[in-house]
């Protein structure tokens, strides 16, 4: 279960509180390779998740993907979630094909600037999840080759809300029942 | 200029081949339905469904429905189609397959005309619907109908080549009635009634059993019918040529689909099952009562019509180059070797078990060539290794 | 393209080819639109989202019962698999234990719905490959019966709403074992018939065989899975990658081809019919008495704070359910991971080069469900 | 060749097989007791009134929102010289056929047993040609109950 995710505290805290409990994980190897970038990790209920800054994303992902120890060379999922106030966050499912090992990559991104380089330099698959993540959440992925929207009509203007955003209202329907409807038939007769 | 109809004799010429035209639409029209109530309820059969069950007792009244809601329904035309060649193409694919029929012999003596060159009338006649299913792709304004229909003339064009060989190797040899006045055997005609009177202890299926398998096949072909639907393939070209068409006009290419069916089927009964004639020629010289001789024609004809449907329930599409692969590199060397066979026994005077034996080897090539076909299939296109741009959109 | 256009030859033109989104092959509303020399695929553009009616955004607004009926809907011809993506990312966060014979009937469950899913793919793939109708009556007979089954016990034929969070809805009927062995027997036939009616027929292989290859490293690199990756000879599969339920209590192998091409695509699906069939006689006779629900579990679920990425192995590949909790009875986010939208990233990769007919039947082989790519 | 006579002889083998479609309007397949069409409202027999109460348990529960129930006071409670111990009763319920999913959820919190899935044909057939007629109210949600026509299952 999720031990301590709060963006309560500071990063520091939760790495010295957590880092004792990893030993179970592939913590030590991810760390290892990701030397050169800021990690900080976390647990979800299944697999290690780790947070990268938003700059060094893909160079550690491409340092996961190329990593003789850890070859994460199958993309499971990308999506994001919007924290709201806190920003975005992109979350990458990871997964190795030969090691047979996941990780969850987590980067957070502000809600000003919701730019982040593209994926697909690293997996193709990530082409069609970026361009969801993109039309749902507004994030923009630099260097995308195919910034198509993917799900939505091509004919609606979407470009200042985003549906998955907690902000996007839903949608008003007219509720088929009751004395909305003039139920009483004999007043509304055939036709 | 007057002639002789139905014992009647002194008939005007005009009023003589009104009613034979008359007879045959309106036969024609009958039987085609039927065909359709029947291949519906067969192909059920053969998946386990029920078919038409509806209108009339077990669905019989199905065509008649069916051919009521399409003759009321509305004629489209596509704002964008070439009006001329749009309308025009369903009778160029309809009126050529009725013009078939002036040849085919029903039961003996029973038949629009006798021609004395009646398989050649036969294939030139029926060969000229390709062009109205071209004008139909063309005509369209469609995509898919476009698609159709050059698959459509790729397709006629190459199977009739087996289809007219494969008669050519039949009618080589047919053995004609002696002429009375030299006393000499003579071979060969293109006469129907002469070649089924000649098979009237032994059908041709026992001389030339490649021919017919090949005939078989180019026949299929010629229908359109699976695994050779590639111009109309549903799951494809989604009707490919008719695409467009509607009401009456849609119906006229069904009728014409079918009525070529009913037409192949009763000249594969007159040249390889020996029509009306084979088995009675075993018992007696007389041909049988023309009753017993329709029924034989019908259960001869029903056999490949059966099998046709058979096939349409069983076997997947080919793809539009293992079809041409398949007429140009191995029917049609088959076919020209059987042509040279029969011939070689013609002039050497060899005995006909040679051409079963050969029409056997031929079988066992044809399928071996099938065979390793399949195992070694020809190299596919290079796929597209670099896909830049919008990789992988 | 290349187009020459000096003075002495011709100028060509490729044609686009818009294919669907009504059209009968592409499995629902998807459209592709083709850029054909001739008959040859020069360029292929897919477009989704026909279908997209926001299941995510509706999960995230209904509490965890709510949501198994909206996930019963992304992916229809195997909702119970979906089901169970869901209801495990809600037992992973709530810390729910199951009890062992939930685990079990869910097991048979979704293999029930594998086979029946895969009947669905080998009758639609027919008709595809154009044998009229005959498959389709085929793999629609044997689901049907299969079907009929699901009802007896959930009380619907497709959105069967019968997984919970914690175990089932109900038991079982009493003669459930009897009947899963019908159906078992039947399907075996199903099987025989669709061996008998397309493996060795000529014309099939000749179509399917060397067609939409797609090599192991390309599979990987496009994220696909399911039989779609098991046919190009990556034994990806993740009741034995990463086993579920009770996955590791019984035996069974990965079934892989090394074509990669249509056809072992649809041999892998045949051969995992049979594989299916004798999973699920291995949890029948593991399938002991027990409850289905575990003995303390709130009237409305309230999760605690956490994420959790669920996979499990769908007839089409890997369901995923990301499901991010803030605490309370709705996820915060939850997103459905589609193993057909991964798949269908490498339609353009298998078509190009190949023929009219062949991108229909690759495009058939990668057994798309457009409610899931949609979602 | 050989393959394709195999192919022949599988569908000649189904060709002898009994057929397994059957003429659906008037052969209906007996449906499964636990068959979920659209939830109905269960009459009570004995005293003459529906179960249910008009508590709006279901209508918070449905994911689809289809449910609308207003709640009244009983007139044939036992304060009124009744006969009924249900101090509430229902008032007016609708139910929108065309917008339910048939989750089972509102069988499930119905605290007093009053609502149930129908597991009749007459359930399933309910096609329409305006989708406001697709609007179940009391009277039509009661009718197969109070006519006996049905015997419900409900989960325990």
């Amino acid at each position: 279960m999720s031990t301590d995710d709060n963006a309560a505290g500071t990063a520091e805290e939760a790495q010295v509180e957590v880092v004792d409990t990893f030993d179970d994980t592939i913590w030590d190897t991810v760390n290892r390779t990701l030397r050169a970038v800021d990690v900080r990790p976390e647990r979800s209920a299944l697999d290690l998740i780790i947070h990268i800054p938003h700059a060094d994303i893909i160079r550690g992902l491409r340092m996961l993907k190329q990593d003789a120890d850890l070859q994460f060379n199958y993309l499971r999922c990308l999506t994001a979630v919007d924290n709201e106030s806190e920003g975005i966050d992109v979350v990458y499912q990871l997964y190795s094909v030969p090691k047979n090992i996941n990780l969850t990559v987590k980067t957070t991104l502000p809600n000003e600037n919701k730019v982040i380089e593209t994926a697909t330099t690293v997996w193709k698959a990530a082409n069609w999840l970026e361009r969801e993540t993109a039309e749902m959440f507004g994030v923009s992925f630099s260097g995308h080759p195919d910034p198509r929207p993917l799900l939505m009509p091509e004919d609606i203007d979407m470009s200042d809300t985003y549906p998955l955003l907690k902000s996007h209202p839903f949608a008003e329907i007219d509720v088929l029942q009751g004395e909305i409807l003039g139920h009483d038939r004999d007043a509304e007769g055939e036709g | 200029m007057s002639t002789e109809i139905f014992g009647f004799d002194g008939v005007n010429v005009w009023v003589d081949g009104l009613v034979r035209v008359l007879l045959i639409v309106g036969f024609m029209t009958v039987v085609v339905m039927g065909l359709i109530y029947g291949e519906r309820k067969i192909l059920a059969r053969f998946q386990q469904r029920l078919g038409p069950t509806r209108t009339g007792p077990v669905g019989l009244l199905q065509s008649v429905a069916d051919a009521l809601k399409l003759v009321g329904k509305e004629d489209l035309r596509p704002r964008n189609a070439d009006a001329w060649t749009f309308e025009l193409a369903p009778y160029l694919v309809f009126v050529p397959v009725f013009l078939g029929f002036v040849i085919v012999p029903f039961v003996l003596d029973w038949q629009v005309r006798i021609l004395e060159l009646g398989l050649l009338y036969f294939v030139a006649v029926t060969g000229i619907n390709i062009v109205g299913w071209i004008m139909a792709g063309w005509g369209s304004d469609n995509r898919y109908a476009m698609i159709g229909g050059m698959r459509a003339a790729a397709q006629g064009i190459s199977y009739e080549l087996p289809l007219v060989l494969s008669l050519l190797a039949v009618a080589m040899v047919v053995e004609v009635p002696s002429d009375s006045a030299t006393g000499e055997s003579l071979r060969g005609s293109l006469n129907l009634n002469e070649i089924i009177a000649a098979q009237a202890e032994i059908p041709n299926l026992v001389w030339q059993p490649l021919v017919l398998i090949v005939f078989f096949i180019a026949a299929l072909a010629e229908l359109n019918r699976t695994p050779f639907d590639i111009p109309v393939g549903e799951s494809e070209v989604v009707g490919g040529p008719f695409v467009e068409y509607s009401g009456i006009r849609w119906s006229m290419f069904f009728l014409a689909e079918y009525a070529a069916l009913l037409i192949m089927s009763l000249i594969f009964a007159a040249v390889f099952l020996g029509g009306w004639a084979w088995p009675a020629g075993l018992f007696q010289d007389d041909p049988w009562p023309r009753w017993a001789q329709a029924l034989l024609v019908t259960g001869k004809a029903g056999l490949f019509i059966f099998m046709v449907f058979w096939v349409r329930a069983s076997v997947p599409r080919l793809r539009i180059d293992q079809l041409m692969s398949f007429t140009w590199k191995i029917l049609l060397p088959l076919m020209f070797a059987q042509v040279l066979i029969n011939g070689l026994v013609l002039v050497y005077d060899w005995p006909e078990i040679v051409l079963t034996v050969t029409g056997l080897v031929g079988v066992l090539v044809l399928v071996m060539a099938v065979d390793r076909a399949v195992r070694h299939p020809r190299p596919r296109p290079a796929p597209a290794t670099q896909l830049e741009g919008e990789a992988a959109s | 393209m290349v187009v020459d256009t000096s003075a002495t030859e011709f100028e060509t033109q490729d044609l686009l080819l818009n294919v669907g989104p009504q059209h009968p092959s592409t499995h629902g509303v998807f459209r592709m639109v083709l850029e054909i020399d001739g008959e040859l695929v020069k360029d292929l553009v897919p477009y989704i989202g026909y279908l997209h009616r926001g299941a995510e955004k509706l999960c995230e607004n209904n509490d965890f019962r709510q949501g198994i009926g909206y996930m019963d809907r992304t992916e229809y011809l195997a909702a119970h698999n979906a089901e169970l993506s869901y209801v495990m990312a809600v037992e992973a966060l709530a810390e729910i234990e199951v009890p062992e014979r939930a685990q079990w009937i869910r097991m048979i469950l979704c293999e029930l719905n594998r086979i029946s899913s895969h009947f669905m793919f080998l009758g639609a793939f027919g008709v595809d490959v154009g044998v009229f109708g005959t498959p389709f009556i085929y793999g629609w007979r044997e689901r049907e019966r299969i079907i009929d089954l699901f009802e007896e016990i959930s009380g619907d034929r497709m959105m069967f709403a019968y997984f919970r969070a914690g175990g089932l809805a109900w038991e079982v009927p009493l003669n459930f074992p009897e009947r899963v062995r019908e159906v078992l027997e039947s399907a075996r036939q199903g099987v025989k018939d669709f061996d008998g009616l397309l493996t060795q027929n000529e014309i099939f292989i000749a179509r399917t065989k060397n067609v939409g290859v797609i090599t192991a490293d390309d599979a990987i690199e496009m994220g696909m899975s399911g039989p779609t990756i098991r046919a190009s000879g990556v034994p990806l599969d993740l009741r034995k990658t990463e086993p579920y339920l009770q996955y590791d209590q019984i035996s069974f192998e990965t079934i892989t081809a090394d074509g990669g091409d249509v056809f072992d695509r649809y041999l892998v699906r045949l051969q995992e019919i049979s594989q299916s069939i004798d999973l699920i006689e291995q949890c029948l006779e593991r399938l002991e008495d027990g409850p289905i629900m575990p003995e303390k579990m709130p009237r409305m679920l309230r999760l605690p704070e956490g994420e959790v990425y669920i996979r499990t192995e769908a007839p089409r590949g890997e369901y995923g359910i990301y499901m991010v909790s803030k605490g309370g009875n709705k996820p915060h986010r939850l997103k459905v991971r589609s193993a057909c939208l991964s798949n269908l990233q490498a339609l353009k990769q298998m078509c190009v080069g190949q023929y009219v007919a062949d991108a229909i039947i690759v495009l058939g082989s990668i057994d798309i469900v457009l409610s899931e790519v949609d979602r | 060749m050989r393959g394709i006579l195999k192919s022949l002889a599988t569908t000649l083998s189904t060709f002898s097989r009994r057929p397994v479609t059957r003429l659906y309007p008037e052969g209906h397949r007996d449906l499964p007791e636990r068959d979920r069409a659209f939830p109905v409202l269960l009459w009570d027999k004995d005293i003459d009134e529906p179960f249910c109460t008009g508590c709006h348990a279901c209508e918070r529960a449905c994911p689809v929102e289809c449910m609308t129930v207003t709640m009244t006071d009983n007139p044939n409670h036992t304060t009124n010289d009744g006969n009924s111990k249900r101090r509430k009763i229902v008032d007016k319920f609708y139910i929108d056929y065309a917008r339910c999913m048939r989750c089972n959820i509102c069988v499930e919190v119905c605290n007093f047993e009053a609502i149930a899935m129908n597991n009749t044909w007459q359930g399933h057939e309910t096609s329409v040609y305006d989708r406001a007629d697709l609007v179940m109210d009391l009277p039509q949600l009661l009718v197969q109950s109070k006519a006996k026509q049905l015997e419900e299952w409900v989960p325990e």
